[in-house]
């Protein structure tokens, strides 16, 4: 592995405390460290900004759902596809990208590592063929648990310890990363036709609350004390008056306190916040609550949030959330794919169109940015567009740039339609709070991979750490003339290291890297009751045998990264 | 002799499975593909005993199979060749630019042809292309 | 108006896919510009000056760019492909992709076209005076935004899937055309003066179907509305009228719901 | 002695059965017995002990004889092949795993050829109905679990997916669905009585090639709007019934097969069908699944999807990905001869396809990778016999229900036998040196 010193350049490390001030990056044998011999390969960074590699805490970029939506949208590569050039392998698809491209895209923005947002265990062996042909960055998957049957069995007669111990097996078998629910006990009732729409209405059959199935797992997931927290998708999502249901949800996180080894500080992480901030009765008087759900958050410390920003793009919207697809599908009477998995969980898959001169797109765009601007601590507010859903990730620098210049929100303001709307129905016209670099780190870098529980390894520059280094092309001294600048050098790093490894050039892909897949392996005590009601289930309900559930050989994670917590 | 007009489909038998997982070059294949499934009114109607030679014509080519009585009927006017060269040298081809040959609903005209061999699967495909 | 005559000098291999034979592209160029102008065969990309004859300058400006294809153009795809403005008159058939994205300006095919015609189509005219291929003025695969506007006349007969997913423009086909037209449309306007077979109309939400000949099978989602006195392209005659597709979710315009109509000549 | 392979998978149809037990000789060479197979994955599975099986290539001599070449010598044609191509086609890729499915398209990808699936042939037209439409789907857990209303439209599992019925859709007792067949209505709509209809509560013999408008019809009872006397051979108040009995299910299910895409109307017939499962989502729970036919063409949809963006007839000759069936499928290709250099792998278009395609591909330089001796390769200019995917090599592969599984080797191959991963990645390599790719 060669040496490098990225010298001179303005670095923002929220880890270090450094706040823009010129200092060297040295990289050696993969890691940072203080000094490197005469011998190492200079980068001059004069000018420019240096940040860690981001961190994306969000995105549906590999699984079942992505790929039906790469399936049924032949329109959203056409006459779009970048051909296959030198190292760069062909690239198609706007709102859902084949795998090669959202690696590239993700390594050009100066992301180096990202979180697949759900995965239906059942497809465990799909979501790691796509995260290995997903090059350069390093990527985990999250097991979906809030409608799984052996979850809400044991929820049920609260026994937790059984539950951690399902959790603990699971993520093992799955190889997944961290305890995802997604419209808890919503999705379950799917599967006969119908829904929960908010904390306390009660599951068909299994005659368990919402309430009780996040408490419930919470208990779990800090029994195990697992790297990352409850990663949480609340009833409700998308409707107006949705934002009761957000906070009933939060309020059933008070009184956990986060027990981990990774410095891990909240107990439940509240994803595309602002799907959940809606107020109104209906889409007439549709209007912003972020107001209520962050001033919530910002007095409870023991919850982190991501935004979940509208980036006003034709966009494909999927998620585990089958009965509100269904809903969207009933609104904009487009194309609705459906896959309801067995015992697990479900999903749906509906194109969107934010249009601007839509009144409901507008507000939504308006209520992401508040959201952001809303939130005292960067630190526990992390930016995403829950790719694809509220837009593909390539829009980042975009978002940046509505959070970075006031001037850039007024001039998308001042083209909507109806703007009166937009202002009357939320506050975004009032806030004048400019995102600096240094929060900017906090909400990209730092925050998430505290929130993950990576802070050893990723998201900042301390010595000791892996060497994912981005710089961009934006010099923090000289004022920025037009915003678009910023999103301009958003777009394209100049440098990016990803493990020691330089992969991005002026923008251009220069090597694949050496990707992982990261993973928890939870030790817990021997638990055969929790074995045997996995064997019965297996034999009476499950269409695939066990050993075959279980079977995930070396070609599905080439690399893995294995994470000990030991719960026994 | 009589020559009866049907409306062709193809598709999977378990016969014709086990057939091509057996091997396509032995004759099996052609006991299981090589035949056309007539419902008993249309076999009376062209005048011969079941199990004979006939040749099946459509606009697009002609082949040689053998008539049985249907195994899955009665569906009169209606004639099945399982999926395999014999069925694929006389089903319309045209694709209506959806890339699907239209395997079902090709009309065809069956008549005897009693001293006429039914040919082994791939010596069919060859003898068409004419490649030895 | 500028002309631009290319003729067929030496025909390809296989098939030629000429995308950059347009006004739009040819506009503000010379005749040995244009001929080093891309055009591909297979995965060989080679350029316009090795399989035609170009002679005469492009106009400034797309509008008054004219273009005169001569010579075999069964093996080439893609003339006139987003063109915008302009025109182009091929002198004999052509295969898929004639006018595909059209946006403006006048197409004329003297003889057959292949299928996907007029795909997408946004504006402009189209001429075909031969026979069109299969999915005329459809949309393209899995979008929902089929033909919007302009207007296509097809002297001869007409494939299947014509005006899937049309939302507006005209066509006018003298012939007979295959199973399924109009299907999933929601606006626009089809004159079939021959005759139609089955599946005619499935799955309509609006627009119109004027059916001069013989309808082999209606589908079962057209109800029977009673009988009009209509004057269609210049035929004054009285049309049985259907109205549907009564089995689809129908829009509301100003609370009134609105449905597909298909008009048989009697 | 001999010792038991439990939870094998069986290669052979879309059910991609797990339970399979094989019995083998101790040193692993020898294939005894099979048991939980249907009579199709049976023989597959003997079928790989048979002696008279080509184990090494060869080449097609004018004088219609076969002359026996190495791998190599075969990687080299085969590389020479695909590289010097103006428009090859790599047709297949369903009878083989993910990973050689992957080596394939980074092939595909440097010689800029156009790569398709057995789907032209089998469930392409579903994939464009879907594309226009969607697919409201669930696992076949759910349908063992929950369903009480079973439709086959258009396909005949008893003779295509032997063991559809016992493991998954109408005998199985779930959860929710402890009587088994009894707590189920079944309902068949086939032109001809099936074995499949001889067991269905109501048998609708509709007449061919009239799927498109009896569904439509099925749509209008269901509004209660008018319908015509009769409706492609089935009377109204026949169509009003069924249309009841699936309103009346609490989950109900359609699987459709060959019926509706390969005849008249073609993705219309699977649009029109998936609109009437997204109707009944109004009333009650239902989804619609496509009975695929290949073990893996699922398999090879998906890794075209993740790879290129499309899942089936991609044109890659302009270095990116293009889609449009009739345009880049394969029959189209063929018949319009658009193509100078034909690949099968892991499928049989010479027995499967329509003649007048078979004879295009016949004439050009042809490479044919399959462990039998099919009519392709008897077309081929070269044939290259590899070890069979899912007895002799293991690898990933996707159910009907594009659930994944990885199936398991449980035999050795013939000695010096490749598997299809092996020699292409032995043709990759070769072509890339030809291409100068990096």
């Amino acid at each position: 592995m060669s040496e490098y010193i990225i010298k001179n350049g303005h670095v923002f490390d929220p880890v270090q405390g450094i706040k823009g001030d010129k200092a060297d990056i040295a990289i050696k044998d993969g890691k940072i460290v203080d000094k490197v011999g005469s011998g190492a390969k200079v980068i001059d960074a004069r000018g420019k900004t240096v940040m860690a590699g981001a961190v994306e805490i969000h995105a549906h970029i590999a699984g079942p759902k992505v790929n039906m939506g790469r399936i049924y949208r032949p329109e959203d590569k056409l006459f779009t596809c970048t051909p296959t050039k030198g190292m760069e392998r062909m690239g198609g698809g706007n709102s859902i990208p084949t795998t090669f491209k959202t690696g590239y895209e993700y390594a050009k923005m100066g992301y180096t590592t990202a979180m697949e947002a759900a995965m239906p265990p059942l497809f465990s062996r799909h979501v790691h063929e796509e995260i290995r042909d997903t090059p350069i960055i390093d990527e985990a998957a999250f097991p979906v648990f809030g409608n799984n049957w052996f979850v809400m069995e044991y929820l049920k007669n609260k026994e937790v310890e059984n539950t951690a111990a399902y959790i603990a097996w699971l993520i093992r078998v799955t190889k997944g990363y961290a305890v995802k629910v997604v419209n808890p006990g919503g999705t379950e009732a799917w599967a006969w036709g119908l829904n929960c729409l908010s904390v306390n209405d009660p599951v068909p059959y299994f005659d368990i609350t919402p309430a009780e199935i996040v408490k419930g797992l919470i208990e779990a997931n800090e029994f195990l004390g697992l790297p990352h927290s409850l990663h949480i998708h609340p009833n409700n999502l998308g409707n107006p008056g949705c934002y009761e249901t957000t906070l009933d949800t939060l309020k059933l996180a008070e009184g956990f306190k986060a027990k981990n080894k990774f410095g891990r500080e909240q107990v439940m992480h509240l994803t595309h916040s602002q799907f959940h901030s809606y107020g109104g009765t209906n889409w007439g008087d549709f209007e912003s609550k972020a107001k209520e759900v962050t001033d919530y958050v910002n007095k409870n410390k023991n919850i982190t949030i991501d935004t979940g920003n509208v980036t006003l793009d034709e966009t494909t919207t999927m998620t585990a959330d089958g009965p509100f697809e269904h809903h969207l599908t009933g609104l904009n009477n487009l194309k609705w794919a459906n896959i309801d998995v067995e015992l697990e969980t479900g999903s749906g898959v509906v194109p969107y169109i934010y249009s601007p001169s839509i009144s409901v797109c507008a507000i939504q765009w308006a209520i992401g940015l508040e959201i952001a601007l809303m939130m005292k601590d960067p630190m526990r507010c992390y930016i995403t567009t829950d790719h694809p859903n509220a837009g593909p990730f390539t829009r980042y620098p975009r978002v940046i740039k509505w959070l970075m210049s006031t001037k850039a929100r007024e001039a998308q303001i001042n083209a909507f339609k109806h703007k009166d709307k937009v202002l009357s129905q939320t506050s975004i016209g009032s806030l004048d709070r400019e995102i600096s670099l240094y929060e900017l780190a906090q909400m990209t870098r730092a925050g998430p991979a505290k929130s993950l529980g990576l802070t050893s390894m990723c998201g900042g520059l301390k010595p000791g750490m892996d060497a994912d280094v981005a710089v961009y092309n934006f010099n923090p001294d000289q004022p920025v003339a037009n915003p678009d600048d910023i999103e301009k050098a958003f777009s394209r790093c100049s440098h990016v290291f990803k493990s020691g490894v330089q992969v991005v050039t002026n923008g251009e892909i220069v090597s694949n890297g050496h990707k992982r897949t990261l993973w928890v392996n939870a030790k817990v005590k021997e638990n055969p009751q929790v074995m045997r009601d996995i064997n019965e289930k297996f034999l009476k309900y499950y269409s695939m045998t066990q050993a075959n559930y279980e079977a995930l050989g070396h070609h599905f994670v080439p690399n893995p990264y294995t994470i000990e917590v030991d719960a026994t | 002799m009589a020559t009866i007009n049907v409306n062709l489909i193809s598709g999977r038998s378990i016969q014709q499975g086990v057939a091509i997982e057996g091997g396509k070059e032995k004759p099996a294949y052609r006991t299981a593909a090589g035949i056309i499934e007539l419902d008993p009114s249309d076999l009376k109607k062209l005048g011969t005993w079941k199990n004979t030679n006939v040749r099946v014509t459509s606009d697009h080519g002609s082949v040689i199979v053998k008539a049985i009585e249907t195994t899955q009927g009665p569906h009169p006017g209606l004639g099945f060749i399982p999926m395999g060269p014999w069925a694929n040298s006389i089903i319309n081809p045209n694709t209506y630019s959806t890339g699907m040959p239209t395997f079902k609903g090709v009309p065809v005209r069956v008549e005897v042809a009693i001293n006429e061999p039914v040919l082994l699967g791939i010596e069919l495909v060859q003898k068409q292309c004419g490649v030895k | 108006m500028e002309t631009v005559t290319i003729t067929m000098k030496n025909p390809p291999a296989l098939y030629l896919e000429a995308d950059n034979v347009s006004p739009d592209v040819f506009a503000g160029k010379t005749a040995a510009q244009i001929a080093e102008l891309h055009v591909h065969e297979g995965n060989v990309t080679s350029t316009l000056g090795k399989y035609f004859e170009i002679s005469g300058n492009a106009g400034a400006t797309a509008s008054d760019t004219k273009i005169i294809v001569k010579g075999d153009m069964k093996r080439v795809k893609y003339l006139g492909f987003k063109m915008s403005a302009g025109e182009i008159a091929v002198e004999s058939s052509t295969d898929q992709y004639a006018g595909a994205w059209m946006k403006g300006g006048k197409m004329l095919v003297k003889g057959n076209v292949d299928a996907f015609a007029g795909t997408a189509m946004k504006g402009g005219e189209l001429t075909i005076e031969g026979n069109a291929g299969n999915y005329l003025g459809a949309a393209y695969r899995g979008d929902w935004r089929g033909m919007s506007g302009g207007k296509i006349l097809v002297k001869g007969n007409a494939g299947s899937d014509l005006g899937m997913y049309m939302t507006g423009g005209e066509m006018i086909i003298n012939g007979n055309v295959d199973v399924h037209v109009c299907t999933h449309a929601e606006g626009g306007k089809v004159i079939i003066k021959g005759n139609a077979k089955t599946k005619i109309g499935g799955q309509m939400v609006g627009g119109d179907i004027f059916v001069f000949g013989t309808i082999d099978v209606m589908m079962p989602g057209f109800k029977p509305a009673g009988e009009q006195e209509l004057e269609v392209d210049g035929v004054k005659a009285k049309f049985s009228h259907y109205i549907g597709d009564t089995g689809e979710r129908h829009k509301k315009r100003k609370g009134q719901v609105i449905y597909g109509n298909l008009y048989k000549k009697i | 002695m001999t010792k038991t392979i439990p939870d094998v998978i069986c290669p052979f149809c879309g059910t991609l059965c797990d339970d399979l037990e094989v019995v083998v000789s101790d040193d692993g060479k020898q294939l005894l017995e099979v048991y939980n197979a249907c009579v199709i994955g049976t023989e597959k599975f003997l079928h790989s002990q048979s002696k008279d099986r080509v184990t090494r290539p060869r080449m097609h001599q004018p004088d219609g004889t076969w002359k026996e070449v190495s791998y190599d010598e075969a990687a080299e044609y085969t590389a020479q092949m695909l590289a010097k191509a103006k428009k090859p086609l790599m047709y297949g890729w369903s009878s083989t795993n993910c990973e050689a499915q992957s080596v394939g398209n980074e092939i595909a990808e440097i010689t800029r050829a156009c790569c398709d699936n057995t789907a032209a042939v089998c469930h392409g037209t579903t994939l464009i109905a879907v594309q226009d439409i969607g697919l409201p789907s669930c696992t076949l857990g759910e349908i063992k679990n929950r369903a009480d209303r079973i439709i086959f439209w258009g396909c005949n599992p008893a003779h295509a997916h032997p063991r559809h019925m016992s493991r998954y859709s109408i005998f199985p007792r779930g959860f929710f669905t402890s009587k088994g067949q009894m707590s189920r209505k079944m309902i068949v709509v086939d032109p001809r009585v099936t074995d499949t209809a001889k067991m269905a509560d109501v048998h609708l013999q509709i007449e061919q090639g009239k799927d498109y408008e009896l569904l439509n019809a099925l749509r209008v009872a269901f509004k209660g709007e008018w319908l015509p006397d009769v409706v492609a051979g089935i009377p109204k108040e026949k169509i009003r019934e069924a249309a009841d009995m699936m309103k009346s299910g609490r989950f109900g299910i359609i699987f459709f097969g060959m019926g509706v895409t390969q005849s008249l109307g073609k993705n219309h017939n699977i649009d029109e069908a998936i609109a009437v499962t997204k109707d009944l989502n109004e009333y009650t729970k239902f989804s619609i699944m496509p009975m695929r036919g290949h073990y893996n063409v699922t398999g090879s949809g998906e890794v075209f999807a993740w790879q290129f963006g499309f899942p089936y007839s991609v044109d890659l000759t302009r270095g990116f990905a293009r889609y449009n069936p009739g345009d880049t499928s394969s029959i189209d290709l063929l018949i319009r001869g658009e193509v100078d250099a034909m690949f099968t792998i892991g499928s049989d278009p010479g027995a499967h396809f329509p003649i007048s395609a078979v004879k295009q591909f016949a004439h050009i330089p042809s490479v044919c990778i399959d462990p039998h001796l099919t009519p392709t390769s008897g077309v081929s200019k070269l044939h290259v016999p590899v070890a069979f995917n899912g007895v002799e090599t293991g690898g990933n592969c996707y159910r009907m229900d594009n659930v994944p599984i990885d199936c398991r080797k449980v035999v050795e191959p013939p000695e010096g036998m490749l598997t299809d991963e092996q020699f292409l990645i032995k043709v990759r390599d070769r072509v890339r040196q030809l291409k100068g790719a990096a």
